[in-house]
């Protein structure tokens, strides 16, 4: 089982990357360039035996390590 | 070797040769008495590899001087060895990563770190300082700025992690890079005398032992690819590309420290280029012994790993270690501590053979030594350079001295280095006695008085114009600015960047630089420990600036008797030291100010260079003077410049001429020194015959006053100075 | 006084933390490597020491936090023994929740080692009293993510509860944008726990205590009346 | 419109992160983890006129800055 994990700033947060990452897109002459966020993408096998199981691992994975909470927002998808 | 009828049956198809010559080729057959394996026929290509096998250099390099009292090894092992006293070791080397760094800046920027951070703590060092040499091509190409901040992030992010303070560098563009940047990477380590680790396996039956990373398909034909020239293709060759891990790096140090703290060990060799495959040929080949490895214990981190990549895998971070049988569990606790992974692999036998096994097969059975010794050396044509004329000053246009000061501190070549070595930790570990900015660094040696000045340098424009003349001067800018800040020059480490060898031109490149570095080292007594060589610089047929890089290492008894290049006391005569005749010839000035890159370049006296630095060093030494700096690129008014903005202090000249050639010419063997006491520096300078001028005094106010010019504002100058990189950087085109 | 310095795979700052207390104290800390899973009896000070645990993979600081020596680390803390983060050690104190907010990239996105100047804040604590009050001194920073951050109501509650320790500043004292090496929010390099017990700053005290290293380049002994502070504090 | 892009790293090429979040996640005593992988993941408002200038824009973002492609892929979703 495959756990995917998007771990994403909260608003609010300053996106220190975002905000270069949309200067550096102008700087190479990109037109209409709007707000660029800039997250972790996490991929995970997971031993568990179904769906909601791995979803509940992957969920205390988040909490534990893989997000700050206090800044940063996760969200999960699991994949057969 | 004997001629034999051939045992090649048939030839490979060209694309399958994996780089080795038809000779070389129809040599290999000969050598195993029938055709090899696809691992044999690897295995050979990278033994033979003008990386591994020095195949176009070896004849030349062995004429350099190696040689000295406190010499403990010279090159051929990972890395040099000099006595330090009180029963320390400094152990160091350079080496490049270009090619790698070229097609992925920052990993092979980071990965050259890496390796030769292995090559110095494989023999017992604990690093205590990297160095960097960098070319890049013209500001104005395109590729120029990406490959910039790829490369000082590569290096800053390996060295960063790992915990070794990037303490010195230098850095230059010009056009002949812009399709073959250089990255030479250097690291300096100490280690007690008696603890000095070889790589000579010793001791059949004993275990072969892998520690480190797994293995995975990186950088196969790495070694191969650094021979290659390029062409406007090679930007496809990407599975090569390593990636480095510094975290494990880390971890390997320190298990690796403290297993030679131990008896544990018999023998140590880093995983280098060709990886698996060099290291076990070169311990088992120096201890004249066989060795047995299998392949199904090699910890692997992707499945279906055949031999010839296990083989030929550049994977980083790991070590193999001919260990005393009764301490395998010694070895298994302290990288089980470390979290690495550590595995028998194999045993040393009596066979002279290399043996690899996998899967029950035997994918490689060959002879050692005969593989070894066979390895090519040719004895390539060359033609030396034309020689150039000097360029004759007068005929110059006269310069406003302030305008041309300017453009030349705030010239790419010239500019300060700041944007890149503060991307550095330059100083972790707390013993980084003079940091980045002057003519050498200074590292303190914990618990000890003593401390170590090192600096690397080139002149690639001097040789290019004369590589015998370059090559010289390249040792004694090292040295030069080893003795500025007080350091007694012990030995140099030494990488040769050049282009491709099979051209009798570039080849009378190389071995003029050679010639060069001989006479210099040996006036100097200043012999050459370790080094690296770089070949097949080109793109296109278009070759690199020659550029033997330098890497020199000094010792200074007392710390606290060194002295930096800023100016200090309000009042301090300025003194120069060393014959001014105004050479312009090759000089930056030509190149910045006059658009002209031309000319002979100044000539070198080496008995000159040695009067002038012992003196300086013995100034220094005695507390008589309270800044120093070494002249070089740019000439004296730009080492003044650089002593005044380092200061932050100005200066009132008076000087016997103030035409271009006298300010800015590159005559070699000066100093620029200041003093409190001119009078006994200038009695002691007379005593000696070594020609000493004051030239001004040490000022409060914030410009530099030329009697008869337009006064020089030092805020102007830092704007230039310290503006120009960081707004390159920053520009988008 | 009884130290000891915590060492994580990748500190890389633990000797020169060790040579700082030493200087100051006369008595080397006990390292804990960070498998052992006690701290000795009796510590009177704990150190998180700079470098890369882990790498800094992930986010800096997020897997040392997580170790099994720090659930010591936060007991101790909680029964009121002294911890000092430095660098890393205070991106891990942030993790932990030791200490309030977290520490993102250096707007730069570049890792920057240089001297910066910094303000006192507040001088009235046991690593502070040293100092006076409002006082500029120079230290060296080595980090690439040192940018400070936290929520309007935590900053309120660091500014209500005096919990600020250092501010980036100009060499004149000037508390702008100038001055500020990172984008840290209000200039903040480095913070209290409510109880002023834990200090956690991103610029290195530590490398700012051996007069060998003071130069014309660079180079100052600022940091020294910190460990000096905390020796006096902590003697019994 | 908006690109949603995922930069990973290309197969085979050592993944430094994904290694060490699976020996931490090991650590804090999960079982059964198995590969880890960590990419990136980037969000874009852009000023397109349908999805599918969007999606060649988003391309040529990723190819001149967004991955680094000797050793990184890049996948784009376009969203409304
Ligand atoms: N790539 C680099 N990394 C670190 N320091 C560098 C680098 N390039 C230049 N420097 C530093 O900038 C200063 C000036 O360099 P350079 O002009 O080459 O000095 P010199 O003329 O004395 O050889 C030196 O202190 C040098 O160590
Ligand atoms: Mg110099």
């Amino acid at each position: 089982m495959k756990a995917k994990i998007h771990v994403t700033l909260k608003n609010g947060v300053l996106d220190v990357q975002g905000k270069a990452v949309a200067a550096g897109l102008a700087g190479l002459g990109f037109p209409g360039i709007g707000d660029v966020r800039v997250g972790r993408y996490v991929e995970i096998e997971l031993a568990a035996k179904d769906a909601a199981a791995a979803e509940a691992q992957a969920k205390q994975m988040c909490e534990k390590l893989l997000a700050n909470t206090v800044i940063e927002n996760y969200r999960i998808e699991i994949a057969g | 070797m004997k001629k034999t009828k051939s045992k090649r049956k048939s030839w490979p198809k060209p694309k399958d040769m994996m780089g080795l010559a038809p000779a070389e080729y129809d040599l290999a057959c000969n050598i195993l008495g029938r055709e090899p394996s696809l691992t044999e026929h690897g295995i050979f290509s990278v033994m033979w590899s003008e990386h591994c096998s020095y195949k176009s250099s070896k004849k030349w390099l062995k004429t350099l001087p190696t040689k000295a009292k406190w010499v403990i090894c010279g090159p051929g092992e990972n890395a040099g060895v000099i006595d330090i006293g009180e029963g320390d070791a400094c152990i160091f080397k350079i080496e490049s990563h270009n090619h790698p760094s070229y097609i992925e800046p920052y990993q092979g920027a980071a990965t050259g770190v890496g390796g030769i951070l292995r090559d110095v703590f494989t023999m017992g060092a604990r690093p205590i300082a990297n160095l960097n040499a960098l070319r890049f091509g013209a500001p104005s190409h395109p590729k120029t700025r990406r490959l910039v901040s790829g490369v000082v992030a590569g290096i800053g992010g390996y060295g960063n992690c790992v915990g070794v303070p990037t303490v010195a560098g230098e850095t230059n563009f010009h056009a002949s890079y812009n399709g073959n940047c250089l990255v030479n990477a250097m690291t300096v380590g100490i280690a007690r005398k008696n603890k000095i680790f070889y790589s000579a396996a010793a001791g059949a039956g004993n275990p072969v032992v892998y520690v480190g990373a797994k293995t995975g398909r990186d950088g196969i034909h790495g070694a191969t690819m650094a021979s290659a020239e390029f062409d406007d293709n090679s930007e496809e060759k990407r599975p090569t590309v390593q990636v480095g891990d510094p975290f494990v790096e880390k971890l390997l140090i320190e298990a690796c420290l403290e297993l030679m703290a131990t008896d544990a060990i018999v023998a140590i060799q880093d995983m280098g280029a060709a990886g698996l495959t060099s290291s076990s040929v070169e311990m088992a080949g120096k201890g004249g012994l066989g060795i047995d490895l299998d392949l199904d214990n090699v910890p692997a981190r992707e499945t279906g790993m055949s031999s010839y990549e296990m083989m030929l895998s550049e994977s980083q971070e790991r070590m193999l270690i001919i260990l005393k049988p009764k301490r395998i569990e010694v070895a298994q606790r302290i990288f089980a501590k470390y979290e690495l992974d550590c595995a028998t692999i194999g045993h040393l036998t009596k066979t002279g053979r290399l043996v690899v096994r996998k899967n029950g097969n035997v994918d490689a059975d060959m002879p050692i030594a005969p593989m070894v010794q066979a390895s090519p050396e040719y004895s390539r044509p060359w033609k030396p350079a034309k020689k150039r004329k000097p360029v004759d000053a007068r005929k110059l246009p006269v310069r406003e001295p302030g305008a041309a000061l300017e453009k030349l501190m705030g010239c790419p070549d010239l500019a300060s280095r700041r944007w890149i070595w503060e991307q550095y930790d330059h100083l972790v570990r707390g013993h980084t006695l003079q940091r980045p900015g002057g003519d050498a660094a200074v590292v303190g040696i914990p618990g000890r008085k003593k401390a170590l000045a090192m600096c690397v340098d080139s002149t690639p424009r001097y040789v290019e114009a004369d590589p015998e003349t370059g090559g010289a001067q390249a040792v004694v800018e090292t040295w030069r600015n080893l003795t500025a800040v007080g350091a007694t020059p012990m030995a140099i480490t030494d990488n040769m960047n050049f282009g491709n060898p099979e051209r009798p031109a570039i080849m009378g490149q190389f071995v003029g630089a050679i010639k060069g570095m001989r006479k210099a080292c040996k006036a100097l007594n200043y012999p050459v420990v370790s080094g690296n060589v770089s070949l097949y610089n080109e793109t296109n047929g278009q070759a690199i600036l020659p550029t033997p890089t330098i890497g020199g290492v000094g010792l200074l008894k007392d710390a606290t008797k060194s002295v930096d290049l800023a100016l200090k006391a309000d009042g301090d005569a300025i003194v120069l030291i060393g014959a001014t005749a105004g050479w312009l010839g090759a000089s930056l000035f030509l190149r910045e100010v006059e658009g002209r890159e031309e000319g002979a370049p100044p000539p070198i006296s080496l008995g000159t260079e040695k009067r002038n630095g012992d003196f300086v060093r013995g100034l220094i030494a005695k507390g008589q003077v309270n800044a120093c700096h070494d002249i070089s690129d740019g000439g004296m008014l730009v080492a003044l410049a650089e002593m005044a903005l380092a200061g932050r202090m100005g200066a009132r000249l008076e000087l016997p001429r103030t035409d271009s050639a006298y300010l800015f010419g590159e005559d070699q063997a000066r100093y620029i020194v200041t003093t409190a006491n001119a009078k006994r520096l200038l009695a002691g300078a007379k005593t000696l015959r070594i020609p000493a001028t004051v030239i001004g005094t040490v000022s409060r106010d914030g410009k530099l006053a030329l009697a008869g010019c337009a006064p020089i504002s030092l805020d102007k100058l830092r704007q230039a100075h310290e503006g120009w990189l960081p707004g390159y950087m920053s520009s988008k085109k | 006084m009884k130290s000891a310095i915590v060492v994580f795979p990748g500190s890389n700052r633990e000797n020169d933390a060790a040579d700082a207390i030493e200087r100051a104290s006369g008595k080397r800390p006990a390292m804990v490597w960070h498998k052992d899973s006690e701290l000795p009896e009796g510590l009177d000070l704990i150190v998180l020491p700079g470098g890369f645990s882990y790498g800094d993979y992930l986010r800096c600081g997020a897997m040392a936090a997580r170790s099994p020596i720090m659930r010591e680390v936060i007991a101790r803390a909680d029964k009121g023994t002294a911890v000092v983060g430095v660098c890393n050690g205070f991106q891990i104190l942030c993790e932990t929740g030791l200490l309030p907010g977290v520490l993102l990239s250096n707007s730069g996105l570049k890792f920057i080692c240089r001297d910066v100047h910094l303000k006192v804040a507040n001088s009235q604590t046991m690593f502070t009293h040293r100092y006076s009050a409002g006082q500029v001194v120079r230290f060296p920073v080595a980090h690439h993510d040192g940018n400070y951050f936290a929520d309007p109501d935590t900053l309120k509650r660091l500014e209500d509860g005096d919990q600020i320790a250092f501010r980036y500043c100009t060499p004149d004292g000037e508390t702008t944008t100038e001055g500020n090496p990172n984008g840290s929010i209000g200039n903040i390099a480095g913070v209290f726990n409510a109880t002023k017990s834990v200090l956690g700053l991103m610029p290195h005290p530590e490398n700012a205590t051996d007069p060998a290293t003071v130069g014309s380049l660079g180079g100052s002994l600022d940091g020294k009346p910190m460990f000096d502070a905390i020796v006096d504090a902590l003697s019994k």
